[in-house]
């Protein structure tokens, strides 16, 4: 019998410990970004590591995000292990220049000479009211790159175990953090570490549809679980946890069991994410299919700011679920 | 100046001042959401600047940009309703805070990302120059949006083309929680501009009269020649960054220092020692910004909330209603 | 009976007539982008017209992206016309912040006080080995975002006709115009004017399968379609044309009597609008389909200068004919 | 100076030289494609900045590099392979002319969007700073890119962290066909840099001596202090923009007036007249030359292909064959 103990801890202490950890064990890891330091990170992740690394090597970068993105990839280049704090996904834009042509081009580009070993940091998604120039869920543009790894924790344990494995990839890795997650509390093994970043997550079994969600969406997929539960039917929920890669075997494993699958994604529908695994499911289950694949994506709108407005515009469980139903009533 | 003008002034920082202590515990009974930032500190710039501005002229601000809306004449009720959320907002409740947009006073928003609005201005300065228009396009950011490449490129664009914009840099000494001496390699910002060949100087942005008389000599160069000038308006916030902000990277000294430059009492003792303002006037004006406030609250609270079936309206000019895939 | 007269035309001059023609027609109206005066345009599209419309109107930027985007956006708020020219979609990156969060976000955040009439024009696509930093396809990114209406001449009517109706849209339009196919040259009507903006077109008429192009890839997919016809079977071929919004009633119409979609992109294949594209067949026409959709799209590579890899990575007519047949042959 | 230094920066301006009229001959000819950037004219400032740096000094260069890499001593042999898209071109073929990169010599690219390296290399002097190394980073750019934001983020991030890094501004006065003073509102580039509290100062950049000694003179200060330095290189191309420019932008007296500065015959001409020179070394150099090019082109033509199996090779470290979803 293994005794396993574990520390009350939130999505954002969990982060922050990963972060402290990697720093801790490899002298060439530096976090740099927007207010990291002295403020203690706009959402509070890099709080008290300003005191224990000191400045050089918790970096606040002026306003300047091609720069300090820039500047994250040539540090790269130049031996550090650098992770860079973009505040949120729509300022990321001002870097995606860098992030498409250089981070994730570089080593092609020089016939594999000039690896990247760079981790993004951002945080992604809506639910905060914070209206439409801070709400959007880009990620899914990010896992279009051929060259870039994408990632989505969506647990505490991901939060904890998805950075060490990150830093440890040769090329560029992004992790996308829902600001609707920092505050999830939960108990966490106080050995918690590295987890694996190649696989999908079946984060509850089912047999008569197939939930498919990541980051903030998994919850409420879960919850759409429970709503379904309460309905008699048994719903299983597929947490993509790596963008990019997707893992199709998890995927279809799980569609070709319940013939019913249901793809959640706060990306606006068209051109999401939530296409391309729709496509995937089409293209390899066909004719293991009893309905078609169904998404329930976020309207595609720019995100309002008032609560009824912003709850109707994002996937719910009441929406997820009634998605799972018309799979087996039909449209 | 005429007292009348500067009762004016002062009436218009006291109103944002209360305007900004209503939102902030509207935010904490949670009437409001969001992100919200506070102008309490900066008043006397916003005052200032819309006071050399003619009624035709445009305005490009930023998410710390209720005083730059209200100096402008965004009526009351309007900010209010927007502040929750309301479809009497002066965005119809979907901006919030942070995307003010007001159409007749020329109000061009409420831009939240970070230097994002300066191309913008640099355009309508464009427009109206192709259009022969006499017009200036004020437009406000801060100390932190400096570093950004879209000033940069902005700035360029405008003393290249010699466009008409006035350009507002509010320089409270801190991006969130970030020093100027950390932002900028070079902390004299209005030496920067002065690198693209645009007219520039620094203000004492706690003086409304200081800001108002440089923001009135720039627009008058820019109207008659039409290149554009750079005022770098000294200030500071008294608040936290924003609501969520613990405020742990200045020191309460700093704060308490600049507190006695607080661009309010400064001004009311200078009228008071002029003999243009007495207690009672400075009690009856209180009274009514708190009148003002106390209907607008009221109204917000009753105004009605845009229907959930309008949710994709606005998306584009001709998609009225939700549609499955619409654009 | 009527007769046509026509000239002879390059898809080049098409699209700088129309510039001319909407200049000539409307005093609001500017092109601004770098190098389209002095320099005749990078793709030699404005060549000329510097000397009918002077400076002020054919105005060149200089290399600042986000600030001559930006400024064209703030121009279209006062009342102007303008026609942004991007060199190509590569650098379009550094204006996406603008695009994204101002050009296809004020009407919404305004409350619908702030509508923005510009016409944005790049260049996009492979095909010429300009190698990684300048050959990718992202107009899927653009067809993403709410707000936006993006459109992909891929004939010579559609270079003339399409600029005078986005001009007169009341929001912001994009118009990609794939680098292989300016000097496409064939006969144009001497009256050719305005097309619709709203419709796919129907390229080919077909019976056993639909093939949908867009861009630079219609020629590809006609191709194919010879290749297929020369074996027997009969391909339509669907241009999409207006790739924001998509006419799903053309595509679904063609599907259902073919039965069978072959979805070709120059875009990399995870993440593509060809999975939207896609997803939104199977979604409306699950049980009118006989075989999954096919894709056919550009492999996950930043391309590669020489030639025979360039060719490899994008699709061809050969492998959209054998797609096509996979769909009835099966995988 | 050294007639033997003097004679290897001859022999590097011509090497460089003669290789860009061998690709332009090779473009014509259609076994060079995409876009070719010839560097003729502007040779001094690639030699002499190059002569100035150390082998463990890194560079970051542009799209117009084929003169950075010659002399920075990336192996002729390897850029011409590569200028032939074949694998043994020193980006195996897959950048071509505009992405050429050699880890050896610390030549991290080609990079051909303007401006996009140049945060590169200021990361880099961060490694280097991090890691207590003292090495320099030297990043080349053109007067177009000084235009782009990320110029200007890049710059004030270097001068704020006061990094190694040397900035060489390539001032050939055009960007494709936009003149000086149609790219910036202050055509004085040297003078924008200092706004940055920058060290910063011209140099005729037609001269390779006066290169060598500016940045040698720099590059001392830098690997010194730290500080970042910025060198306004004046200079010009004799050629058009690309293959596919016309040239029509420019008059004929003014690049016949440029021309009378060659960087080459100006060099020769003060060696011979120093006795460092004659026409036998000259016809020597010119021979030896050819014939090294001549083996180059051979060697390309004749080197194997990538295999089209190994398309999505180097996309990841790992993935070293196509895999239908890879990353
Ligand atoms: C591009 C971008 N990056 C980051 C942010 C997050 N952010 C919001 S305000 C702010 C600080 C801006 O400082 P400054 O320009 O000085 O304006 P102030 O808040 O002091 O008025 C930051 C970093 C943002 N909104 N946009
Ligand atoms: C971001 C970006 N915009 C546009 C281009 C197209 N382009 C390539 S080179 C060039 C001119 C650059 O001029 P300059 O920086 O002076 O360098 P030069 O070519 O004169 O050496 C342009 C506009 C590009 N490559 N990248
Ligand atoms: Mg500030
Ligand atoms: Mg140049």
């Amino acid at each position: 019998m293994t005794t396993v103990t574990t520390v009350e801890a939130t999505y954002r202490e969990a982060m922050r410990e990963a972060i402290a950890e990697a720093m801790r064990a490899d002298e060439r890891v530096f976090l740099m970004g927007e207010d990291v330091g002295s403020y203690g990170g706009s959402f509070a992740v890099s709080l008290g590591l300003l005191e224990e690394f000191g400045p050089e090597r918790i970096r606040d970068a002026p306003l300047s995000e091609s720069g300090f993105v820039g500047a994250g990839i040539g540090a790269a280049l130049g031996g550090m292990r650098p992770i860079v704090e973009i505040m949120t996904v729509n300022f990321s834009l001002l870097a995606l220049d860098q992030i498409l042509n250089n981070a994730a081009s570089l080593l092609h580009m020089s016939g594999g000479q000039f690896n990247v070993p760079l981790v993004i940091r951002m945080t992604t998604g809506a639910g905060r009211q914070l209206a439409a120039q801070h709400s959007h869920s880009l990620e899914g543009w990010y896992a279009h790159i051929p060259g870039l790894r994408v990632l989505a924790p969506a647990t505490l344990e991901d939060a904890r175990g998805m950075l060490a494995p990150a830093l440890a990839d040769p090329d560029p890795v992004l992790i996308f953090e829902h600001g609707s997650l920092y505050n999830l509390a939960g108990e966490l093994p106080t050995d918690a570490g590295a987890v694996d970043i190649e696989h999908a997550a079946i984060r509850r079994s089912g047999e008569d549809v197939t939930l498919i969600a990541y980051g903030g969406c998994v919850g409420k997929a879960m919850a759409a679980a429970d709503l379904l539960a309460a309905e008699g039917s048994s719903a299983e929920v597929v947490d993509l946890r790596t963008l990019r890669p997707l893992d199709d075997a998890t995927i279809l494993a799980s569609v070709r069991a319940t013939h019913r699958a249901v793809v959640v994604d706060e990306g606006w529908r068209s051109g999401s994410l939530a296409a391309e695994v729709s496509a995937r499911i089409t293209e390899q289950a066909f004719y293991d299919l009893d309905a078609p694949v169904e998404r329930v994506c976020t309207a595609e709108v720019p995100l309002p700011y008032p609560r009824h407005l912003e709850e109707a515009a994002l996937p719910q469980p009441e929406t997820i679920a009634a998605a799972a139903r018309r799979t087996w009533e039909g449209g | 100046m005429s007292a009348k003008h500067r009762q004016e002034l002062l009436r218009t920082m006291v109103l944002i001042r209360r305007f900004e202590e209503s939102c902030a515990e509207l935010y904490s009974a949670t009437r409001i959401r969001g992100f919200l930032h506070l102008y309490i500190g900066e008043e006397a710039v916003a005052t200032g600047v819309m006071s050399a501005l003619r009624p035709d002229d445009a305005v490009v601000s930023t998410y710390r940009e209720h005083g730059h809306a209200l100096a402008r004449g965004v009526p009351l009720d309007a900010l209010m309703a927007e502040m929750f959320g309301r479809q009497t907002g002066c965005s119809r409740g979907r901006g919030g805070s942070m995307h003010l947009f007001h159409k007749e006073t020329h109000f061009v928003g409420g831009n939240a990302v970070v230097a994002g609005g300066i191309p913008l201005a640099v355009g309508l300065a464009l427009a109206d120059r192709m259009q022969g228009r006499d017009r200036v396009t004020a437009c406000f950011f801060g100390d932190g949006a400096v570093a950004e490449g879209e000033f940069h490129e902005a700035m360029n664009l405008a003393a290249l083309w010699r466009l008409p914009v006035l350009f507002c840099c509010e320089n409270n000494r801190y991006a969130m929680g970030t020093a100027l001496a950390k932002e900028h390699a070079q902390t004299d910002l209005a030496l920067r501009a002065s690198s693209y060949g645009m007219a520039s100087w620094p203000v004492d942005g706690m003086d409304v009269e200081a800001v108002e008389d440089a923001a009135t000599r720039a627009v008058e160069e820019i109207r008659g020649g039409g290149a554009p000038v750079f005022l770098e308006l000294r200030t500071y916030r008294f608040r936290a960054h924003s609501m969520y902000d613990p405020d742990r990277y200045r020191t309460k000294e700093e704060i308490a220092s600049w507190r006695t430059h607080d661009p309010i009492p400064t001004f009311a003792d200078r009228m008071r020692a002029e003999g243009q303002l007495d207690d009672d006037e400075l009690v009856a004006l209180e009274a009514e910004v708190a009148g003002l406030l106390a209907r607008a609250v009221e109204a917000a609270e009753q105004a009605p909330r845009e229907a959930v079936e309008d949710l994709t309206r606005f998306v584009t000019s001709t998609a009225l209603t939700n549609t499955a895939a619409g654009r």
